[in-house]
């Protein structure tokens, strides 16, 4: 029987695992992208679990608005990057230092 | 719950409505005027802008709390006060802007688009009644400033702050949302109403982790440490226009988000978010006013000032109390203009092919340009707090308020961080004033109306600082 | 009653005559000048003996009151007012006339220095401040008059400003004194402690319980507090009064014009001391630690600071150092509780030594301003006025009978014989072989003056090419006698310098002149012991025969004679066969070489050492560049973990999440 | 009270004066000097009035006025004097005349904005010594740094940066945290009423950290020993004028605050405490005093010499509870006091014309080093005799000012112990050999150099107010009664205020 505990873990583990993903990561502003798509499912998918089990339906309601901003986040996302490669004939991350200090 | 929505009932959410309309009449306007556009969308942004404070202020000025759509949506006074306060900003934020944008081909309608969607943002979050409400506020605010830190297309570290801004906002969004599903799942309800009643007490595990996750997404909003890495490269890549922009009205936006979720949400589990508050704050606290030292930028420097800043205000959280709210409240609003003007001296100072963002470009700008140094005098001294600026009444509120809850070693590193902070305030009047001009010093360009603009600014903080009354009172109004 | 206008017009007049002379001399100019001084003074004269007069024919009491309040401090009253009885009107007497004879003679000494008028002005200034400290009712008004007699004297010594000399001296002069003050006011604020009032009537009344009273040093030890506070007061009393060690300061002041050292020197500044313990006697009478320490600091000046006349070359400086020595013999008196006695030869000191220093004055003159008596020699031929005053002065200094300075000082020697205190023994035999000495170095100094072979026709050139006064003038040419302005004092000063011991000795010592201006414990009363064998000044003269200061006295004068004028070459072999002390006594004692090579130096050495270790390494350079240095370390430091990796970034968020997330959820 | 209130008059006309200076700029120099000098003459006739109309029998504030001002704070707009505060406030008036006569025509640059700033400091320093409402106070306090800021950063000497800086952070980091102990009480009492803090009752840890607030504030201010590094910087760096105003006024701001918050307020911390400060301020005239001899720097020299002269200041302020201990009755408190008083009235008379003097031969031979200098008074005959007066005050001689103070100090802290008197009365000594050997080697002696040779005597104008000057530290030395009657009351009321304990007994 899959409890609440489990779904909750599960999606504790999909959130770390992105959350690590983009530290880790240090090649490839793609996968970011990626990773920070993987974050928001396992949001979601806490937040339907919860919904599930608490027997109302605000989470999912919720889950679709974070759907839809997901979309546009990762257009924009998409669009920022093409602008730097633009810039920067690179979409490594480990070029992105100009900045610091 | 379910209501027959008339035009009366959402007369209170007005702001938002005519604004979303705005938008859509300036993007249009802006698409068919084609060449005129150049000339138009900007002076009918801000007519936009001075028909949204008079409709604000006639219209809904709501004496009263009132509840809309199923309790998603709350107008009360401190919304409209912080919907007011946004239209000003941005209203003077694109005054500053416009010559800027002139000069570097950025004069664009998609830009005026942008910064009205991210004022809805704020908005949003201003009348924000429950999570999703929050989160969609966020969000519209977030993306709507990515694009406009990227929105120079010809400049490379204007889109890779841009891209860093982005991911790491994705992330702090992120743990928003994380942060919320398990409130959620704790209250078992989106309505910070609801959340208020039910959640009291003792939190239990799963909700302190969901009020560590919720105080992460406001920090990273704020720009606290240890979430504050976006902020110095966001404000030295950007167009300083953007940067003026970014620094001023969103902060609104990050103080609603704190007071609507902690304090208006969470406000019964209260000792859970302010000692983690407390943390935040004091890290930014001496970070910023310590790197900020170290810096050649000046906007960057003014970054670590923000952070510095940011510090303070969250110690009004910390407070946690009535007064808290207030003296948080107040030092947003003062610090925003302070800040408005700053970056205004900036942009003024800033002509095509020059960006006058160096320290050194200011070396003797007394003698090349009286009037600015002495706003920007003014300007630096009040962040610093000392008086007779509106600065000081801002930290002294925020002293008080602790005081007043007896944290008393919050008070002392604040006042002494305080002290080293002024020591960079300092350089930058040192350079204007004891400095002799270098021949790439800063040469401002005439143009009266923003000079004058800026007289006006820079003599509110003076006048705000003489007679602190009166946005005292109105702050402690709005909130009580 | 008297006039309290009188009274204020004897200092005031001077005052307003300084103000004149000084403020407006270009307008008034050189005659302006020295008209309205010593007009002013001569009437400060007139109305002194006048008041004097009055005073001791019993027409009126003594005065005593207060002019106008300085200020009332927490109760205190802080008044400026006179008392005015037998002590006081002499010593106005005493500084009004040599005052005058002083201003008289300057009209010559100074006559064709730039700086006349400034002179005139500084000297009737002088004469103001010492009469406010004679006639003072109160300890305030006192210091006051004691200070500025002082700062008049540091700028008369440094007179001609432009001689490194000159104004190192008159500031010597000055933090010597200052030193001096140090104790003096430290004394007053003893009086204030234990009385609450600065008034001397106070003062004295509360004696007694003074002298009961103790005063806590340490938490353990105390002392007795009437011992400490006439200590104090004393220390004061041997700065100006030039005592061991404070007297370095005295020497050196003849950088002075000649007048100066007359004023100054002899009559009043350095008596203020004395007097200052006289009028205090009440005091001072109920502390025997004190008077026995006054009685060795004074016999130890008067011995070994005659001495030093015997080596020394410059005239002036030999009169100076005679001038020590006398100043040690009042203080003596002092300590002996013979307070009469100090003060009678303190007048007629003041005469005979005003006498001596103008005359040395006029010889300088004579000499084209030549002060080392080794190029003089038989001056008497052409300056015989000068010559022979300056013989009734010698005689009276060394103590010859029936000459005024006899009777003083004899009973001065009398008086310490009678007294019983400690070291009485020891101040005797010190006045008594500084009786010898006197004579000594008074005759080496008339005989090398004015008589044997003179030694002066090659030596005025190059004299004048050594001191090039910014007033020098005939340069070259042959001594000569001096003009009338300044034979003229030197005649009247001679004619008191005779007669006024003789005339006054009764009465002053024996005839309570002094009334209960000085207050002695019977059990002291060693004058009160003198009276009995005393019964006229001429057959007390006659029994100076059978005493041993006249034999010595005579002694001193033949041996001067003697070596001096007949054998030369024996003060050669003594200075030969004595080199070593010889040595001591021209570096007198060294006491300058400590004071500079050890006391300036180590004092410098402090404060440098405090400023650059103390200020500007430690706080300066640790504390606060120190800390602010810290900070932009700290700063660049810091600014390093933002390295511009998104992914750092993103770390250091995730760090921040993972420790909240840590910290709170072990606390819940 | 009706109307604006004298010395709310006193406050603005000069800021008025100081804003309007600003408008008129430096193209219009010539009527914005006379202005300047309209003005600040107009502030001191005004204030003269303060001393006509006081009434010296009473200790309560007078020329009260009142006037909302933060009600959300409960801080008004409170101003008025007593016999501490009124004197000051004269000083402050009647100082600012010579140091705008004084940069007349020294200042060339950006002379406008020189006059506005002194102007503009003149007014808060008035606030300062006036305002009754602490929030008020600490705003004057705070505000007064900028003017000087500026002053010493713009129109001083080649390492004014660094002396600026260094003179601004280390008095605001002592200010903040009196502002600390000021929030605390009005959280205690609910008002920012001096006169409520004196009378709030605090227990012996509150009044111990409340004091230790102050001291930071007003020991670094007036300065003490050992944070008193920053004065001698800031004076050698500062043009003349500058100079003037920061010896002759606002190192007294320390002594006030002392007089007006740390001891009424926190009596008890202050006796316990008392020992630590005596010892400082006895290290201050012993320690400065040996360090200001050895200066070269004829600036550096006055003002270790000043900071000698405050360890009197505080020296007094804090006697009172060791002559109780001591004698077991108050006789001599107030006289400690009064000395304190007359210390500072009578050092911003004889530093700031000290510090003129030097501004003087500076403005002819640029040169602040004692080395320089020699025999000047060859040249400058009058000048030398000016200087001498003001070095003999400086020494403390009777029948100038500079005596009275030490006097009365020395007197009353022999009552407290006599080892205080001993080491205070050291003054004597070390302060004439500073003093006179300053003299000695800038003054006197033959010329020394060509340039020496070259200086002209003082002219009209400087003749003026360094006259001014010399008849005020004379009539002060000979007749300090008047001052000292404006004073008794209120110095009696202090002294109740110390002793009484505030603690529960």
């Amino acid at each position: 029987m899959i409890t609440l505990q489990h779904m909750l873990t599960l999606s504790g583990i999909l959130f770390a695992l992105s959350v690590a993903g983009i530290f880790i990561n240090r090649k490839n502003v793609i996968l970011l992208l990626m990773c920070i798509e993987l974050m928001l499912l396992a949001v979601n998918f806490s937040f339907v679990s919860f919904s599930r089990f608490l027997g109302n339906l605000d989470g999912q309601v919720f889950v679709f608005f974070v759907l839809t901003v997901a979309a546009a986040e990762s257009a924009i996302g998409l669009a920022i990057l093409v602008v730097l490669f633009r810039e920067r004939r690179s979409i490594n991350v480990e070029d992105l230092d100009t900045l610091k200090g | 719950m379910q209501s027959n929505i008339t035009l009366q009932s959402i007369l209170p959410a007005l702001p938002e409505i005519y604004l979303a309309a705005a938008i859509c009449v300036v993007l249009l306007v802006d698409v068919f005027a084609g060449a005129a556009a150049r000339r138009i969308t900007p002076t009918l942004t801000l007519f936009v802008i001075a028909f949204g404070v008079a409709l604000t202020t006639f219209v809904v000025a709501a004496p009263t709390r009132e509840v809309l759509f199923s309790g998603m949506y709350v107008a009360d006074p401190l919304a409209t006060f912080l919907k007011l306060l946004g239209f000003l900003f941005t209203g003077v934020a694109l005054l500053y802007s416009r010559s800027y944008l002139e000069a570097r081909g950025l004069l664009k309608g998609e830009y005026y688009v942008l910064v009205l969607t991210a004022l809805l943002g704020i908005f949003v979050i201003a009348s924000a009644g429950s999570l999703l409400t929050i989160y969609i506020g966020v969000e519209l605010l977030a993306l709507s400033l990515y694009a406009l830190v990227a929105f120079d297309r010809d400049s490379g570290i204007a889109a890779e702050s841009a891209m860093k801004y982005f991911v790491l906002g994705a992330i702090a969004s992120g743990c928003l949302l994380y942060g919320m599903s398990l409130v959620y799942g704790m209250s078992g309800s989106l309505l910070l109403g609801d959340l208020a009643v039910r959640l009291h007490g003792e939190p239990s595990i799963g909700l302190v982790m969901g009020i560590v996750f919720l105080v992460v997404g406001v920090a990273f909003k704020f720009g606290a440490v240890p979430f504050h890495m976006w902020v110095p490269d966001v404000y030295q890549g950007a167009p300083s226009s953007v940067t003026l922009f970014v620094a001023s009205a969103p902060k609104l936006a990050s103080f609603a988000v704190a007071f609507r979720l902690l304090a208006g949400g969470l406000g019964n589990v209260a000792p859970a978010w302010t000692q983690m508050l407390a943390i935040v704050a004091v890290a930014s606290l001496v970070l910023g006013n310590v790197i900020a030292i170290a810096q050649t930028n000046l906007k960057r420097m003014l970054a670590y000032s923000a952070i510095g800043n940011v510090g303070f205000i969250l110690l009004g959280f910390v407070a946690g109390t009535e007064r808290g709210y207030e003296a948080a409240l107040y030092y947003t609003v003062a610090y925003v203009i302070m800040t408005l003007g700053a970056f205004g001296v900036i942009l003024l100072a800033s002509r095509a092919g020059f960006e006058a963002e160096r320290l050194d470009d200011y070396q003797g700008l007394h003698a090349r340009d009286p009037l600015l140094a002495l706003i920007m005098m003014a300007l630096m001294f009040s962040t610093a707090g000392i008086p007779p600026f509106v600065g000081f009444w801002a930290k002294l509120q925020i002293f008080q308020a602790l005081w007043l809850v007896g944290q008393t070693w919050l008070v002392v590193i604040a006042a002494a961080v305080s002290v080293i902070g002024v020591f960079y305030y300092l350089r930058v009047v040192k350079l204007m004033y004891f400095d002799a001009p270098t021949d790439q010093s800063v040469r401002a360009p005439s143009n009266a109306g923003v000079r004058v603009a800026l007289a006006c600014n820079a003599a509110a903080v003076l006048a705000l600082g003489l007679f602190p009354e009166g946005l005292l009172s109105l702050c402690a109004k709005v909130l009580s | 009653m008297m006039n309290p206008t009188t009274l204020l017009a004897i200092p005031l007049l001077p005052l307003a005559a300084a103000i004149l002379a000084g403020l407006f001399g270009r307008v008034i100019g050189r005659t302006g000048a020295h008209l309205v001084t010593i007009a002013a003074v001569g009437a400060a004269f007139v109305l002194s003996a006048q008041t004097a007069y009055a005073l001791l024919s019993g027409e009126v009491a003594p005065y005593n009151g207060a002019v106008y309040t300085w200020l009332v401090s927490d109760g205190v009253h802080m008044e400026v007012g006179f008392l005015i009885d037998q002590l006081t009107v002499l010593m106005m007497c005493v500084v009004t006339f040599v005052s005058l004879c002083v201003h008289v003679y300057t009209i010559g000494y100074m006559h064709d220095d730039p700086g006349y008028q400034r002179f005139f002005a500084y000297i009737s200034l002088f004469t103001f401040a010492m009469l406010m400290l004679v006639m003072s009712n109160n300890f305030m008004q006192l210091f006051f008059g004691w200070e500025a007699v002082g700062v008049v004297s540091y700028l008369l010594i440094g007179f001609w400003y432009t001689r490194p000399s000159a104004v190192f001296a008159n500031m010597k002069a000055f933090l010597v004194n200052r030193v001096g003050d140090f104790g003096f006011v430290l004394g007053i604020a003893g009086i204030v402690h234990f009385t609450g009032s600065l008034d001397y009537r106070d003062a004295f009344a509360a004696g007694p319980e003074i002298a009961a009273a103790k005063l806590a040093l340490t938490s353990g030890t105390s002392v007795s507090a009437i011992t400490l506070i006439c200590l104090c007061l004393f220390v004061g009393a041997m700065g100006k009064s030039a005592q061991v060690p404070l007297h370095v300061w005295l020497p050196d002041s003849m950088e002075g014009p000649t007048p100066i050292s007359a004023l100054i020197h002899a009559a009043t500044m350095v008596t203020a001391g004395i007097f200052m313990v006289a009028r205090l006697s009440p005091l001072f009478e109920l502390s025997e630690t004190a008077l026995s320490f006054i009685l060795i600091i004074g016999a130890t000046t008067a011995l070994f600071m005659g001495f030093l006349g015997i080596v020394n070359n410059d005239i002036k400086r030999v009169v100076a150092y005679s001038t020590l020595s006398q100043l040690g013999y009042m203080t003596v008196a002092l300590g002996a509780s013979a307070y009469g006695a100090a003060i009678f030869h303190l007048m007629t000191h003041a005469f005979f030594k005003a006498l001596l220093f103008l005359a040395a004055g006029s010889v300088i003159i004579g000499m084209h301003h030549e002060q080392d008596m080794r190029k003089m020699g038989g001056l008497a031929k052409v300056m015989p006025i000068t010559a022979i005053t300056c013989w009734i002065g010698s005689l009276a200094l060394i103590g010859t009978p029936l000459f005024s300075g006899f009777y003083s000082k004899d009973f001065i020697i009398e008086a310490v014989a009678e007294s019983h205190r400690y070291g009485a023994s020891y101040a005797y035999v010190c006045v008594l072989i500084g009786v010898f000495v006197t004579a000594l170095y008074t005759f080496r100094m008339l005989f090398m003056t004015f008589h044997g072979a003179p030694r002066w026709a090659h030596a005025a050139h190059d004299a004048a090419a050594h001191h090039d006064h910014s007033h020098d003038h005939g340069h070259g040419g042959t001594p000569h006698e001096s003009p009338w302005v300044v034979t003229l004092p030197l005649v009247l000063l001679a004619i008191p310098s005779v007669f006024i011991g003789a005339y006054t000795v009764g009465p002053v010592l024996f005839g309570g002149y002094f009334g209960d201006s000085i207050r002695v414990l019977p059990a002291n009363d060693v004058l009160g012991e003198l009276a009995h064998h005393f019964h006229d000044p001429v057959s007390f003269a006659a029994e100076a025969f059978g005493h041993p200061p006249f034999w010595l006295a005579l002694a001193g004068v033949v041996t001067a004679w003697f070596v001096f004028l007949q054998r030369p070459q024996i003060a050669d072999a003594f200075a030969t066969a004595l080199a070593p002390l010889r040595r001591i006594l021209e570096n007198k004692y060294f006491f300058d070489w400590f004071n500079e090579n050890v006391l300036a130096a180590a004092t410098r050495g402090l404060g440098r050492g405090f400023w650059k270790v103390g200020d500007q390494t430690l706080i300066d350079g640790a504390l606060v560049n120190g800390s602010a240095g810290l900070v932009a370390t700290l700063a660049g430091r810091m600014r390093r973990v933002q390295t511009g990796f998104l992914y750092s970034y993103a770390f250091w968020m995730v760090i921040g999440l993972a420790m909240l997330l840590g910290w709170f959820l072990v606390r819940s | 009270m009706q109307g604006i209130g004298l010395l709310s008059l006193l406050i603005w006309l000069p800021i008025a004066g100081g804003v309007a200076l600003l408008a008129l700029g430096d193209a219009r120099i010539q009527i914005g000097r006379w202005l300047a000098l309209a003005v600040s003459l107009a502030t001191f006739v005004a204030s003269l009035s303060l001393y006509t109309g006081f009434d010296v029998t009473t200790s309560a504030f007078q020329f009260d006025e009142r006037a909302p001002w933060i009600p959300a704070f409960d801080a008004t707009y409170h101003l008025g004097v007593d016999g501490i505060s009124m004197p000051l406030v004269l000083l402050t008036t009647f100082i600012t005349v010579p140091v705008v006569i004084a940069g007349w025509k020294v200042i060339e640059q950006r002379a406008a904005q020189y006059f506005a700033a002194f102007l503009i400091m003149e007014g808060l320093m008035v606030g300062v010594f006036s305002a009754l409402d602490s929030l008020l106070f600490y705003f004057f306090w705070e505000a007064m740094l900028i003017p000087m800021f500026l002053i010493i950063g713009i129109w001083g000497g080649p390492r004014r940066v660094y002396a600026t800086i260094k003179f601004f952070l280390y008095t605001f980091l002592g200010s903040v945290f009196m502002l600390i102990a000021l929030i605390y009480m009005y959280l205690k009492t609910g008002s920012y009423e001096v006169t409520a803090f004196h009378a709030l009752p605090l227990s012996r840890t509150e009044q111990f950290w409340i004091f230790l607030a102050f001291f930071a504030a007003f020991a670094v201010k007036i300065p003490m020993f050992p944070v008193h590094t920053w004065l001698p910087d800031a004076h050698v760096e500062a043009p003349t004028g500058g100079s003037v105003v920061l010896a002759a006024i606002m190192l007294k701001m320390g002594g006030y605050g002392f007089l007006r918050f740390a001891l009424p307020i926190a009596p008890d911390a202050s006796r316990e405490l008392d020992t630590l400060v005596i010892i400082l301020s006895l290290v201050a005239v012993v320690y400065i005093g040996l360090v200001a001899l050895v200066q070269s720097d004829m600036k550096k020299l006055i003002a270790y010499s000043s900071i000698a002269h405050m360890g009197f200041v505080t020296l007094g302020a804090f006697l009172a509870f060791d002559i109780h201990a001591a004698t077991g009755d108050l006789r001599g408190a107030g006289m400690g006091l009064d000395g304190a008083m007359v210390q500072m009235i009578s050092h911003g008379l004889v530093s700031g014309a000290m510090f003129l003097c030097v501004g003087v031969m500076y403005d002819r031979l640029h040169s602040r080093e004692i080395s320089a200098y020699g025999g000047v008074i060859n040249r400058m005959p009058i000048f030398g005799a000016f200087m001498v007066l003001f070095a003999m005050a400086n020494s403390g001689l009777p029948g100038t000012s500079g005596f009275v103070g030490e006097f009365l100090v020395i007197l009353a802290s022999f009552k407290a112990n006599f080892w205080y008197a001993f080491l205070a009365a050291t003054t004597l000594v070390l302060g004439a050999a500073y003093t006179l050997w300053l003299v000695k080697r800038v003054i006197f002696g033959p010329v020394a150099n060509d340039h020496v040779a070259e200086l002209t005597d003082l002219d009209g104008r400087e003749f003026l107010i360094l006259g001014v000057l010399a008849i005020g530290v004379l009539a002060l030395g000979l007749w300090p009664a008047p001052l000292l009657e404006v004073m008794q009351p209120s110095i009696h009321h202090l002294v109740e205020q110390i002793v009484a304990t505030k603690l529960p007994v």
